[in-house]
């Protein structure tokens, strides 16, 4: 079973990033799940995502997770919240910031021992789609720390995924998957 | 669009096949019956009708017998409205969809209710239908009080009337608000066709109905039913009362096309002091007592300046 | 219908049906008197039993304005081609609107106590009230 | 037809709404009446946008309450097509007056509920409390554990609800958030297989058969409304669970899955059992298999039909075990939890020694760990091998501060 966690704000797109990434690994024959959880608040408010992926299928409705990764896709909650709650030894952060790590790190003690990746994906986003939606780019970088699928199978599958939207956008989508993938250390 | 059927006076009326049966339960002398008549009559079309838990609806389909020869729905108090909005909305999606078993037919979407069931519970459901504008007319029976359930205060109730709820006592005179307008409120929908109606006037309430029914979209009718048994008069004057209401002004017959477009349908040539209409009611008997006089003056005033209104907004062709 | 009628005799559903059979036609095109009514139309039903005064109908002072058809609460005045014909005394709850609207002078329906012979009452029919207007 | 159909993928990673949302698409839904509420709006856009993309001809009337919502329902399927809604808590509190009239009015309609709190204090997560509040409305209920559950039952709901020996509405519930905004991979049915196993609606009693006129929604006194209410009652006791059963089995010979009145997870040899509904079964199933590697012969019983509720399948399963948990996902209110009660309705009378206890858990979406499963089950095999109950009757699980326990 493979678990992971995303920190997002609400709007910044982490609940449709889960459900891509579910959607692309369920095309490989996985079993999968993505959910959030959602209170009533609006539009900036921080929030979770997850993924479980796994050989059988997938019966574990619990929310409580015990994350392989820790995706952040807003730079400020990784001071506002707790990324690292039940953390594992081995969990993996992948971290947007803008940051060098050993800054972030300085800044936020907690990730202090953690295996951390950072990649700027509000920068990415910004600079490819022209919005700061920093889901696709944080998958881009996914790819590269887990090794899970080729780059390139992955944007194609993505490209099926983002098919209802303009194709402009699944244009620059595809360069912030890629400058991502590229960029994230 | 269906043929309008021809009704030039009240004998080539009376040839029209009742689609309403005797043997219902309403009480004797009860104006509802009358309206509801005139209504089925005033069509040759198919009709998909509901009724909101009311006098009429209890009275006219109880098990073992309905008084209905045409489809007739009834679910609750304040829902008789969107009932038929359902059947409206399902006539359009077997249409589409070529399932109807009488395609040739022209049905008519009708929903009844009291002032209890439109002006109170089943308001927001009424201005629902309303603003979705639904091919469908809604008649309301209005005798200004919950009669069904034994003479209640509605919001339709007028100032100075005796209801159960706003009884006339050693210090009150009753009901102490004035009604509220039904017909402005519902034609601020902007809905094609709103109308008062009252039975007396047969052919006005024939000639709005037939209207109301061919034109597309939504339609409200307040008809006005003089109630025997909380109105307090012999059964036998329901339409001595009924032309008191229309002739004193207190119920003017009017109609508003698409939202905004005031016609007065009926003048009457001697127009009847109010008082005479309070006087022939025992709900506002207390009334004529010294200490409550004023009331039936301002209740004058406030008639005139109604109709002042009224005539001020039918000259102003806005 | 039998007040017998036990729980698994009756179709499901708070619904009733106005006909027996098929109706090939809108019921406003047939008279009542053509129609197959079922057992469960009101039609079929009486309510003579509420009246506590009758109408009774003297055709010799009828000018079959129909007054007493469109306002009769309970459809039991009985017009046929523009012709008033007589009264439905199974619905009829003898609530006395159409001896009210009737426009003729003597009126041509009048009412009477509901154990009154009807023969008898038009032979005695009053004549022209000179004090109506 | 002048609609377009949609090609599926073997696999779609839908939520629950969205997988309820393609449902009623499939099935050709005429008239979808309704007002939204979170959590289960989306199947309600998701109907809505299919008819703006012309994958659907139906109408959708977007009425400006719940109880007019059902009220619209109500009047379209008098009228004699195929009806539904979507709704969640304080919405279906709001219908709940018409969910009786649509029953008594024998009148199809299937109504996706998606459970979610009732206030006060507001809450938008999941509980059973809404699908509790409706239990005795007449209405047959399904409950999906996952989304695709939540898809297949919306199918077979059609199927048994519009059967003229039936002619009950049908609530499909599934948890809110936990399986209607979970994605998942499902199985979708071809478009054609889907609606030819819904088959085309036949009415019955429509009041848009001119040749028939009739009247809906009639008064009974006290001379005929027991025998209505009896006859309906008979009906859902006598002609329901077979019609469910043909209905299972229909869907199994084109799907390949299997549906039960009770789903049962390794209960053959199973000494402690938990009984729950919604997501919370399919954590439990993965326990139990976690606590037979324990050596605790750990079972799980799933209510899939809730009304009309399976009372011999449930007696002739527990019978024979030594410690039962049911799970309440609801404010009891002042007495055992309403699914605790069902489930000691169906062992009364019978000779069975088994141990029951009640567990109140997860209000408001608080969530059902698979920790708190964990507990459960032990506690329940201390129960077993002491032969008798070692706690209070009924505990509160998952809530904060000191314990809670009644009874």
């Amino acid at each position: 079973m493979l678990e992971i966690r995303w920190h997002s704000r609400a709007g910044q797109g982490a609940v449709t990033g889960a459900k891509g990434l579910a959607d692309v690994i369920s095309t490989t024959g996985k079993h999968v799940q993505a959910f959030a959880f959602y209170g009533s608040a609006k539009r900036g408010a921080a929030m979770t995502a997850y993924n479980r992926v796994d050989d059988k299928p997938v019966l574990n409705h619990e929310k409580y997770m015990e994350p392989d990764y820790v995706f952040v896709i807003d730079p400020a909650l990784v001071y506002t919240s707790d990324v690292t709650v039940n953390g594992k030894d081995n969990t993996k952060y992948i971290i947007t910031t803008h940051l060098p790590k050993d800054e972030l790190i300085k800044a936020q003690p907690k990730l202090e021992g953690k295996e951390v990746y950072t990649v700027d994906c509000i920068t990415i986003a910004n600079e490819t789609i022209g919005r700061p939606i920093p889901n696709t780019p944080m998958l881009g970088a996914f790819m590269k720390i887990s090794e899970m699928y080729d780059i390139e199978f992955f944007k194609e599958s993505m490209k099926r995924i983002l098919k209802k939207l303009p194709q402009k956008i699944v244009d620059a989508n595809m360069i912030a998957i890629q400058r991502a993938y590229d960029e994230v250390k | 669009m269906s043929e309008i059927k021809k009704i030039k006076n009240l004998k080539e009326f009376s040839t029209s096949a009742d689609r309403f049966e005797g043997a219902h339960l309403l009480c004797p002398g009860c104006a509802h019956s009358i309206i509801v008549r005139e209504v089925l009559n005033a069509t040759n079309d198919d009709l998909v009708l509901a009724a909101s838990t009311g006098c009429l609806e209890v009275c006219t389909a109880v098990y073992p017998y309905t008084s209905w020869d045409a489809s007739w729905i009834h679910i609750g108090f304040e829902n008789g409205s969107t009932a038929v909005s359902g059947a409206e909305a399902m006539y359009k999606a077997l249409k589409t969809k070529g399932r109807l078993k009488q395609p040739d037919r022209n049905p008519k979407f009708v929903a009844f209710g009291g002032d209890g069931s439109s002006y109170d519970i089943g308001f927001q459901w009424i201005s629902g239908c309303m603003e979705r504008n639904h091919n469908m007319m809604y008649i309301v029976l209005d005798n200004e009080v919950y009669a069904n359930t034994g003479g209640q205060r509605s919001s339709s109730t007028p100032i100075g009337a005796s209801a159960t709820t706003t009884p006339a006592g050693s210090v009150s005179y009753g009901e102490k608000r004035n009604k509220k307008d039904m017909v402005a409120i519902m034609a601020s929908h902007n809905i094609p066709y709103s109308a008062q109606v009252a039975p007396n006037k047969w052919k006005d309430m024939v000639k709005k109905i037939q209207h109301g029914m061919n034109v597309e979209g939504a339609v409200f009718i307040n008809a006005v039913s003089p109630c025997t048994t909380e109105w307090k008069f012999d059964p036998k004057d329901t339409m001595h009362l009924a032309d008191l209401s229309t002739d004193s002004l207190v119920f003017p017959l009017y109609e508003i096309i698409d939202g905004h477009e005031l016609n007065i349908t009926y003048r009457p040539k001697n127009i009847v002091p109010v008082e005479e209409y309070l006087a022939a009611q025992g709900r506002f008997k207390h009334l004529f007592k010294d200490e409550y006089k004023y009331l039936i003056k301002e209740w004058q005033t406030r008639v005139d300046a109604n109709w002042a209104y009224l005539q001020r907004r039918e000259e102003a062709r806005v | 219908m039998s007040k017998q009628q036990g729980w698994d005799e009756f179709e499901i559903g708070a619904m009733l049906r106005s006909f027996d059979g098929k109706i090939d036609e809108c019921p406003a095109f047939t008279p009542q008197r053509d129609r197959n009514y079922s057992q469960n139309s009101s039609h079929v039903a009486s309510v003579a039993d509420w009246r506590l005064i009758k109408p009774v109908y003297n055709k010799d002072y009828c000018i079959d304005c129909q007054f007493c058809w469109v306002y009769c609460p309970d459809v039991s005045i009985i017009s046929r081609d523009k012709k008033m014909i007589g009264i439905d005394m199974d619905h009829c709850k003898g609530c006395g609107v159409c001896v009210e609207v009737c426009p003729t002078n003597p009126k041509s329906l009048l009412m009477f106590p509901e154990q009154a012979d009807e023969e008898t009452e038009i032979a005695s029919w009053p004549t022209k009230d000179e004090k109506e207007e | 037809m002048a609609f377009d159909k949609l090609e599926l993928n073997e696999i779609e990673v839908w939520d629950g709404n969205h997988a309820a949302a393609q449902a009623l698409r499939q099935a050709q839904v005429d008239v979808v009446s309704a007002y939204p509420i979170t959590p289960s709006t989306a199947v309600v856009e998701g109907y809505a946008k299919f008819k703006a993309d012309n994958l659907v001809e139906g109408e959708v009337v977007m009425v400006e309450s719940e109880h007019a919502a059902m009220s619209g329902c109500i009047g379209a399927a008098a009228a004699g097509g195929r009806v539904a809604t979507a709704t969640a808590s304080q919405g279906l509190a709001l219908m709940a007056e018409t969910l009786y009239q649509a029953s008594g009015m024998r009148l199809p309609i299937v109504l996706n509920l998606v459970n979610r709190a009732l206030a006060a204090p507001l809450n938008v997560n999941c509980d059973h409390s809404d699908m509790y509040m409706v239990r005795d409305s007449g209405w047959i209920q399904f409950d999906a554990f996952n989304a695709q559950e939540a898809y297949d039952l919306n199918l077979i709901a059609f199927k048994v609800g519009e059967d003229h020996d039936v002619r009950l509405p049908v609530v499909v519930n599934q948890d809110g958030f936990l399986t209607s905004h979970t994605a998942q991979g499902l199985h979708p049915l071809s478009d054609d297989d889907a609606y030819n196993f819904v088959g085309e609606y036949k009415p019955m009693n429509d009041m848009l058969d001119f040749e028939h006129p009739v009247s809906h929604g009639i008064q009974t006194e006290e001379d005929w409304h027991f025998e209505h209410k009896a006859r309906q009652h008979a009906d859902t006791m006598n002609i329901v669970p077979a019609k469910i059963d043909e209905a299972f089995a229909e869907f199994e010979r084109i799907s390949g899955r299997k549906y039960n009145h009770i789903e049962k997870y390794d209960m053959d040899d199973a000494e402690v059992c938990v009984v729950c509904m919604g997501t919370s079964v399919e954590t439990a199933r993965e326990v139990a298999k976690e606590m037979r590697e324990k050596g605790i012969k750990a079972g799980v019983i799933g209510i899939r039909v809730f009304r009309p509720f399976p009372f011999a399948d449930i007696s002739e399963a527990l019978k024979d075990l030594k410690a039962v948990a049911v799970l309440d996902r609801s404010a009891p209110g002042g007495a055992a939890g309403a699914l605790f009660n069902e489930i000691a309705g169906s062992l009364i009378n019978t000779d069975t020694k088994v141990l029951l206890s009640g567990y109140i858990y997860g209000l408001g979406g608080r969530d059902l760990t698979k920790k708190h499963l964990v507990d459960l089950y032990t506690e329940l095999q201390a129960n077993a091998d002491a032969g008798k109950l070692l706690t209070q009757q009924q505990q509160f699980i998952g809530v904060r501060g000191p314990k809670l326990a009644f009874l």
